[in-house]
């Protein structure tokens, strides 16, 4: 079906426009060769697949010509004009097929998707992925050359049975953000240069963006000095000495600094924003508790009170109080912000962006959502003691007679067995149960009386129950001699081998299709079941060795019992092995005589 | 969970658990004669002591009303020479067999329903279990257990879970069930536990010379069992059939919550009375289209 | 300035050497002795000899706590139980997993005690499926789809193991989510995670993944390595979920296998309804066809679809052809213990053992065991409060753990009628 | 422990290489059947039991029918044994058809057995004449104190705590193989004698009693009743007293021999005297079988070369001293560690490295038997190392010879040591050569024929 070579008629262009030059375009597995149909001519092309990046088609129905224009990787194209859309499409299925075969990503890039369907347009992230399936998986390949590009399934369908290999994939590389690390971003450590005693801060755009996040302030001043009043650069630096200032936490010289340098103060400072909405938040506290209360019974100043951060305590000094920021400060808002996660996905490279979009996302933030978490994080840190235990009532289960079960397994199980009795046929005890019992115990005290004798068992029959057991075991013996699993596949020549499975592997496709279908609830799936035979027969003229697989009878409905659903298709299922008789059936089997026979064949050495 | 612990033990030193079928119903309308079957099994037994003086028996009485345990090698005294040409085995076993009876029969009177035909395996069975567990449990030192049922009535359907419970927790430990039934027709519980557990199902065809196929099959350790070949079981038919005709089939709808069986679908489940939804689409939602 | 800067250093440096110190830990033979604490487990006997410490009655003492927590969960006669279950077990290989609390390491323990939940799993549930999904640099990684064979699931689950980066329980729940939000309704969605870390690093806010799986009914479980986390313990309240952080190995296993068996059925979670299952035949000795699942032609064995006459191996399983579910009656059987659990025994107190006039049975009625102590005083016992019967502790787990029958009650027709008639 | 295997397997070589009708007279006794039964691999058992009711010969082919094809190894043992001790006797009939027959006395013996059960040699006697019959316990040590005892005496004669009634010669005879003496040089434990100590008792037992029944027709003793009769005793049931009455002359005699190996003890009441078998009699069939594996390791090593034994027998102590340094022990435990002096005079006493780790290894407590290797690495390749080390020098005495006459003396005199390849080292330049002891006379003779 899949043709190697193929020769059209078609003009060479260089632009889609113009007249081009008549020729002979020649494709071959891997090459295409175009030649003028007037010799002297010099435009003569031979180009190789493997240097052909992608290729776009005109529409049918379309005004423009039927043109093809195959893309280069290294720039430039060739245009194609043909005689008509058929040939187009003919060459756009072999080019298609022979890119994806020359192992090239092949980016589809036509006004219509070329593989898609009809019915569904599909990303370019998704073609490639597919192509990637199909050059990865050698047989899926052959299958889809086989099957889509034989016109037997359309794309959308071949692939919906795969959904699991998509969105396996997808899955793998869908991107899943990465949350903020509770590291405390607020200690960039700066590297110090012993011999220049020089400090430097190197902030990637994620600390950038963190800082914002973390200094609404800073963000503010970012937005308003940069870049009309400063660069982004003196911004920094500024920003790094504030750090500075803060690191040795001496907060005379910060107030020092401050004094000689306006901008420095924002960055000293505590951050107002921040400053006011903790105030909105306690003003929305219970008025009861006074919240600002124990904000002055911190024992920092006592001898040995206080957080220590980074080994040395805050000392406090009760003036530039302002300029002193506490770690329970910097905590606390950390955490808010990692709480907060990832407000916004502006890749990070352009500071102002990023600066924007947090201002713009706390704008709206503000609004329900936060009213949102707010109440949730309420709900969650409630007292557990004085809540009721979160349990979830159980289903109750009444099975109102478990005899059921046993029953009808009981039936079952003495159904199939050998035995043409019923079930539980009442044993035929002529006594009552007294004598029953008595029976057993004279029995017993009998034996007891007169002991075991020693030739309990007559020599004869002792033989024959042993040459019995024996027989049986020697029946068996031979019933199953091969041992069961060797693979018969593998008695068969490679060639042979492959042939059938690859075969089988086609035909359970189809069937796949043809089951996926069921049941029927949309007229589409019925035309689909209808067609699939059609299609089953199409692609079993496709190879030989199963071509002899029929139609479903006349006007067979789908919806009839799956069994005569199945009869059509399943002879296919097992190459040649089955021994269903049934009419379509025999003459599959006609045809696979050939491996069967084989089969004997090699399996006799 | 008791998986079979490796064993230091010489290779073919086992421990055979004999469940003892004593339904009387059963042995009273039986070809072979209760007196003649106990001579062979109590030869057996005492076969299978004579291989190793490891070997252990215990032997468990299945009644129609109760069971219990009566022998035990390891706790026997071989002492007492209260009948010179009786060896202790077969005394102690038939007048622990004796009283067993009587027990069995007293409780019998008290039961309001009518005399039961089947015997209470899947009781013997547990029995049995826990007696092999309590021999796992004994150290790497012990002996490889197995189960010997020798059945002649009628499988009891009440046991069916019970009896699958067991024969699961069988297979999980490792320990097969080989089942000699006497009865007329097979045993669909004793064949499933064989199959399942890896055990040999044995119908004797000729009764008298029952000590025979015990000695030439049942005698087999497990560890010669590796190289031997067995009569197989045979291959069980594990389709089930529906609750609500009892037939079996091929395909058939199944309650989520109580797992019974329908052979069409209902709306509502006549076990568990729980009401069904929509009926699920029969194809995975991995290969639906649209 | 200098000075102030200087002292910075010095506690970087300082932070260095002990992170040193950590890393530097004892030497390997040292650890192959101190990871089986064999000592600890010996003690000596009156005659002075070592013996190992028989711990049966703590065990035993665990277990029932164990056994009391489910049964007092079925408050009810009987409860619904989860038999079909869809589980996907999210494995934390976080940096955290690194940690060597556990020996070799939490991830090694890990993925060796999944293994055998694994097993045990489909052992008890033939008719679900599981999937696993690892946790690392922040991000969640599907290792397998769901599915119901064991060995694929070992497998990918043994391929690679190395830990490190961040772990994120919301990019799990959320992956897991998507999977699990479109199996069908009759399905218990359940989440199981194994979680090393002490935190989790998320891009948003998890409480709103949390409501997400509440909705669509996900129960979610979570057992911790190291220390009890706010979140998880919130996450499995709000799902139905049970959250435990495990103390040792043994206890780890423990709290892994409880997950094995199914779980009871949460009322507004339970869906009722009918799957449409086959129950193929096996397949004539004699017969070749290629099976579906390993593309091999077998000489008989196997079983065919009833439907479109494919060919599997074993099952239970999905038929490859016609997606319709394969079992066999036994694989039902299997979760009837499930439906009708054994009642948990109850002590039986000294006090009743003690006075003469009712001689309590001197031996274990499932295993014969002597219920005495060696100084012939009655033992520790338990008795079934329906048939009466006395057994030992061994017994009491074993019948409840992997017989799920009372031998006593089995083996009395009149109780066995009374039960019947209760019913 | 295979040893114990291979000497239990030479015992019943030793019962199977008993001409015809000394086996058929033994067969007509039950025990030793029952003895021989239970000496049999798996698979013969088997086959003796499915052919126990029987009579007529069975073709080989049929029974291969039951053997799978890996199987049949095994089965070939099986059979070859069986034939072997003439329990079944292969015919080959003119069809080319190979039949087996059970030998008609071990059946009827053997029927005799399953359907009466084990019955006892002979009647204990009646508790009221016995007083004072030891406890089972008593027994027991007693058992263990007269084998130790014996053993130290085989080992070295000067620590036997008292003297035992086995005469001198047949001490000798039992000495032969494990000890080699050297003129006027104290007796010193060979290779095999180091394997000995190694085995577990009933191996042991085993060993002594082949010698003893190898060498009993000096005695003027049939080996075959003596093997029966040891086997009848292992039979009786262990703390109960039978009546010495009941035995034999020649059996009176052997018993006091077996008390001081601690299978039976005798005691004297007024008038009677009985004999009460212990444990190791009892088990001396036990230990024919295959079943010898029972034996459980007790010795942990770990990787800092200390050495943990959970024994509390003097003899395992004794023997861990052969090659450890024992630092203290506890009830049931002993501590060690392995040094390399210790382990020096292990070498010197002619005890290969590799017996100790195959003995460590074999020893190995059931903890660390499941790890691979039982026995660390480290300590092994320690233990090879210091052999190693001590047979890097080989000392053997020699003569020095120098201040030849001439050189073709010097010349000749080197041929002639080479020719009785003795010559050890030779200096042509100042005709000096050293030459090893033993031929030292010869050269004396050669250099005065020289002269």
């Amino acid at each position: 079906m899949e043709t190697r070579h193929l020769i059209k008629r078609a003009k060479y262009k260089t632009t889609a426009k113009g007249s081009g030059i008549p020729g002979v375009l020649e494709m071959t597995k891997n090459k295409i060769v175009f030649k003028p149909n007037d010799p002297t001519s010099v435009t003569m092309i031979n180009v190789d697949f493997r240097s052909i990046k992608g290729h776009k088609n005109t529409k049918e129905g379309s005004s423009n010509p039927p043109l093809i224009n195959l893309v280069l990787d290294q720039g430039g194209s060739y245009i194609f004009e043909f005689e008509n859309f058929s040939d187009l499409q003919v060459c756009r299925e072999f080019v298609v097929n022979s890119l994806a075969k020359s192992g090239e990503g092949l980016i589809a890039t036509s006004d219509r998707p070329v593989v898609a369907s009809h019915d569904e347009q599909l990303s370019t992230a998704e073609m490639e992925l597919r192509m990637k399936l199909l050059q990865e998986n050698s047989e899926l390949q052959k299958l889809h050359k086989q099957f889509v590009l034989g016109n037997i399934l359309t794309e959308s369908e071949f692939w919906a049975t795969r959904k699991k290999l998509l969105d396996g994939d997808s899955s793998q590389k869908s991107k899943q953000q990465i949350g903020f690390k509770s590291s405390m971003i607020l200690d960039t450590l700066p590297l110090h240069d012993a011999r220049t005693n020089k400090l430097t801060f190197n902030l990637t755009q994620e600390t950038k963006y963190q800082i914002f996040a973390l200094k609404p302030a800073v963000q503010q001043a970012f937005l308003n000095l940069v870049p009309n009043k400063m660069t982004e650069k003196d911004f920094w630096t500024k920003y790094c000495r504030a750090e500075l200032l803060h690191f040795k936490r001496n907060a005379m010289a910060a107030a020092a600094e401050a004094a000689e340098d306006e901008d420095l103060v924002i960055f000293l400072k505590d951050d107002d924003i921040l400053a006011s909405e903790a105030r909105r938040k306690i003003r929305r506290v219970d008025p009861t508790l006074d919240i600002e209360a124990d904000q002055g019974d911190d024992y920092m100043h006592l001898p040995d009170h206080g957080i220590f951060r980074d080994g040395s305590k805050e000392i406090t000094e009760s003036q530039h109080e302002v300029y002193r920021r506490t770690f329970l400060q910097d905590l606390n808002r950390q955490g808010e912000v990692v709480l907060e996660g990832r407000t916004i996905d502006v890749e990070l490279d352009n500071p102002t962006k990023v600066a924007e979009a947090l201002a713009q996302s706390r704008q709206e933030s503000d609004a329900t959502a936060k009213e949102e978490r707010l109440y949730r994080t309420s709900r969650m840190t409630e007292m557990e003691d004085l809540q009721a235990p979160h349990d979830h009532p159980f289903a109750p289960l009444c099975i109102k007679d478990p005899r059921d079960y046993f029953d009808s397994q009981q039936a079952n199980a003495l159904k199939t067995y050998d035995d043409t009795r019923a079930g539980t046929e009442q044993l035929s005890c002529s006594l009552n149960t007294e004598e029953a019992y008595g029976f057993l115990r004279s029995s017993i005290s009998e034996i007891k009386a007169m002991g075991l004798s020693a030739h309990m068992v007559r020599p004869e029959v002792a033989l024959t129950v042993i040459n019995g057991l024996t027989q049986n075991i020697s029946s068996t013996k031979y019933q199953l001699g091969k041992n069961v699993n060797e693979s018969v596949l593998d008695r068969l020549p490679n060639t042979t081998k492959e042939e059938l499975l690859h075969h089988w592997i086609s035909i359970q496709e189809l069937l796949r299709h043809f089951w996926s279908s069921y049941p029927i609830t949309t007229s589409y799936l019925y035309a689909k079941t209808e067609g699939s035979h059609v299609k089953n027969l199409s692609a079993a003229r496709g190879n030989k060795g199963i071509g002899s697989l029929r139609a479903p009878p006349a006007g067979f409905p789908p919806r009839s019992s799956y069994a005569s659903g199945s009869r059509c298709c399943f002879p296919t299922l097992r190459v040649g092995f089955a021994e269903e008789n049934g009419k379509g059936w025999r003459e599959a089997k006609w045809i696979c005589l050939g491996e069967v026979y084989e089969l004997h064949v090699y399996s006799r050495y | 969970m008791a998986s079979a612990p490796s064993k230091l033990y010489a290779d073919d030193v086992s421990l055979l658990v004999v469940l003892l079928d004593t339904n009387p119903f059963f042995w009273s309308s039986f070809s072979l004669p209760f007196s003649k079957f106990l001579s062979h099994v109590l030869s057996f037994l005492n076969s299978i002591l004579l291989l190793n003086q490891f070997n252990q028996v215990v032997v468990i009485a299945t009644g129609c009303n109760s069971c219990d345990y009566i022998y035990d090698s390891s706790s026997a005294t071989n002492t007492d020479a209260e009948s010179g040409r009786m060896p202790a085995l077969c005394s102690d076993l038939l007048r622990k067999l004796d009283e067993f009876v009587t027990r069995d029969q007293h409780l019998g009177e008290k039961d309001s329903l009518g005399p039961p035909t089947s015997s209470l395996l899947s009781g013997s069975l547990s029995m049995a279990l826990c007696y092999i567990q309590k021999v796992f449990r004994s150290g790497p030192l012990h002996p490889q257990p197995r189960i010997l049922c020798l059945q002649g009535s009628t499988d009891g359907p009440e046991q069916y879970v019970a009896i699958m419970n067991a024969i699961f927790s069988a297979q999980r430990s490792m320990v097969p069930i080989d089942s000699c039934f006497m009865g007329s027709n097979n045993s669909a519980f004793l064949q499933q536990a064989s199959y399942i557990t890896g055990g040999v199902y044995q119908k004797p065809q000729q009764l008298d010379g029952l000590f025979q196929y015990l000695s030439t099959v049942f005698a087999t350790d497990l560890h010669s069992r590796t190289f031997l070949r067995l009569p197989k079981s045979v291959g069980v038919d594990f389709r089930a059939s529906c609750f609500c005709h009892k037939r079996t089939i091929d395909m058939g709808y199944i309650c989520s919550v109580c797992l019974s069986i329908f052979c069409k679908h209902h709306k509502k489940c006549s076990t568990c009375g729980s009401v069904f939804g929509q009926p699920q689409s029969d194809v995975p939602s991995a290969s639906n289209v649209k | 300035m200098n000075n102030g800067v200087g002292k910075r250093w010095n506690g970087g440096g300082e932070e260095d050497e002990d992170e040193d110190e950590e890393s530097g830990g004892p030497d390997g033979w040292q650890i192959t002795y101190a990871d089986e604490r064999s000592w600890e487990s010996l003690q000596e006997d009156e005659s002075g000899l070592l013996r190992p410490i028989d711990n049966k009655i703590l065990y035993h003492a665990q277990y029932r706590r164990r056994i009391r927590s489910l049964s007092s969960q079925a408050t009810t006669a009987r409860i619904q139980k989860g038999l079909i279950r869809y589980l996907f077990v999210i494995i934390d290989f976080s940096r955290a997993a690194g940690e060597t609390d556990f020996r070799p390491s939490r991830m090694v323990v890990v993925a060796k005690l999944v293994e055998a939940f694994i097993r045990e799993f489909f052992d008890q549930n033939p008719l679900s499926q599981l999937g696993l999904v690892s946790v690392k640099d922040g991000v969640a990684q599907c290792l397998t789809e769901l599915g119901g064979s064991p060995e694929s699931h070992v497998k990918a689950l043994m391929g690679k193991l190395e830990c490190s980066g961040e772990s994120s329980l919301q990019n799990a729940l959320d992956l897991v989510h998507g999977y699990l939000k479109q199996i069908p309704s009759y399905g218990h969605r359940e989440v199981l995670v194994l979680y090393s870390a002490l935190s989790t690093c998320d891009p948003g806010d998890i409480m709103e993944t949390i409501q997400k799986c509440k909705k669509s009914k996900i129960r979610c479980s979570v057992i911790g390595l190291s220390a009890e986390l706010f979140i998880c313990k919130h996450l499995c309240q709000e799902t139905g979920g049970s959250y435990s952080v495990a103390l040792d190995e043994a206890h780890l296993k423990e709290l892994i296998l409880e997950h094995a068996p199914p779980p009871p059925a949460i009322a507004e979670f339970a869906i009722a309804n009918l799957l449409k299952m086959g129950f193929p035949q096996r397949a004539a000795e004699s017969s070749i066809a290629i099976c579906s699942c390993h593309k091999e032609a077998k000489v008989g064995g196997g079983y065919t679809c009833p439907r479109c006459k494919a060919r599997v191996c074993e099952l239970p399983t999905e038929c490859r052809v016609c997606g319709l579910t394969l079992i066999s009656s036994p694989h039902l059987a299997r979760s009837y213990h499930h439906l009708f659990p054994v009642v948990p025994f109850d002590e039986v107190p000294p006090s009743f053992l003690n006075d003469a006039h009712n001689r309590s049975p001197r031996s274990c009625f499932g295993c014969q065991q002597s219920l005495l102590n060696p100084g012939n005083k009655p033992g520790l016992r338990v008795s079934c409060p329906k048939c009466k019967q006395h057994f030992c502790l061994d017994c009491d787990i074993y019948i409840h753990e992997s017989l799920h029958n009372c031998p006593g009650c089995e083996s009395f027709r009149h109780s066995k009628s009374a039960i019947a008639s209760e019913e | 422990m295979p040893q114990v295997k291979i000497i239990a397997k030479n015992f019943m070589d030793m019962v199977s290489s008993l001409p015809a009708m000394k086996l058929d007279k033994l067969y007509e006794n039950a025990f030793i059947c029952e003895a021989i039964l239970r000496s049999l691999p798996p698979l013969a058992k088997k086959y003796v039991l499915q052919t126990l009711y029987i009579d007529v010969p069975i073709t080989a082919k049929s029974m291969e029918e039951w053997v799978l094809p890996d199987g049949s190894s095994k089965h070939r043992v099986a059979i070859d044994r069986l034939i072997q001790l003439r329990i079944f006797t292969e015919t080959v009939d003119r069809r080319r058809e190979t039949t087996y027959r059970i030998h008609p006395t071990f059946q009827t013996n053997l029927q005799k057995l399953v359907t009466l059960g084990e019955v006892l040699p002979r009647e204990p006697m009646s508790s009221d004449i016995t007083v004072r019959l030891p406890s089972l316990e008593d027994l027991e040590v007693y058992a263990l104190a007269q084998w130790e005892c014996f053993l130290l005496q085989l080992i070295n004669s000067a620590q036997a705590e008292r003297p035992l009634n086995i005469s001198p010669s047949m001490m000798k005879v039992f000495q032969r193989g494990l000890l080699s003496q050297r003129e006027k040089e104290a007796p010193r434990l060979t290779e095999s004698g180091f394997q000995f100590l190694l085995m577990d008792t009933n191996a042991q037992l085993w060993y002594i009693i082949r010698e003893y029944i190898s060498n009993s027709e000096e005695r003027g003793v049939d080996p075959a009743d003596l093997i029966s009769f040891l086997l009848e005793l292992s039979f009786h049931v262990t703390g109960k007293a039978y009546n010495s009455n009941t035995l034999t002359e020649i059996q009176r005699s052997l018993i006091k021999d077996l008390t001081d190996l601690g299978l039976v003890k005798l005691q004297q009441g007024r008038k009677e005297s009985w004999f009460i078998p212990t444990k190791l009699a009892t088990n001396l069939s036990v230990s024919l079988t295959d079943s010898s594996a029972r034996k459980q390791g007790f010795v942990v090593v770990e990787t800092n070369f200390r050495l943990y034994a959970y024994s509390s027998s003097k003899l395992h102590s004794e023997v861990l001293r052969l090659f450890s340094r024992i630092e203290y022990q506890l009830p049931n435990l002993i501590v060690g560690a392995i040094t390399k002096e210790s382990l020096y005079n292990a070498f010197e006493n002619g005890i290969a490295a590799e017996q100790i780790i195959t003995f460590l290894q074999q020893n190995a407590h059931p903890r660390v038997a499941e790890r691979i290797p039982s026995v660390p690495e480290n300590v092994t390749d320690q233990i090879r190392l210091w052999e190693s080390d001590l047979n890097r020098v080989e000392m053997s005495p020699a003569h020095y010879y120098d201040e030849f006459p001439s050189r073709d003396v010097f010349e000749a005199a080197c041929d002639y040591a080479r020719e009785w390849n003795g010559l050890l080292w030779e200096d042509s330049k100042s005709m000096r050569i050293v030459v090893k002891a033993e031929i030292h006379s010869h050269m004396r003779e050669h250099l005065r024929r020289q002269k």
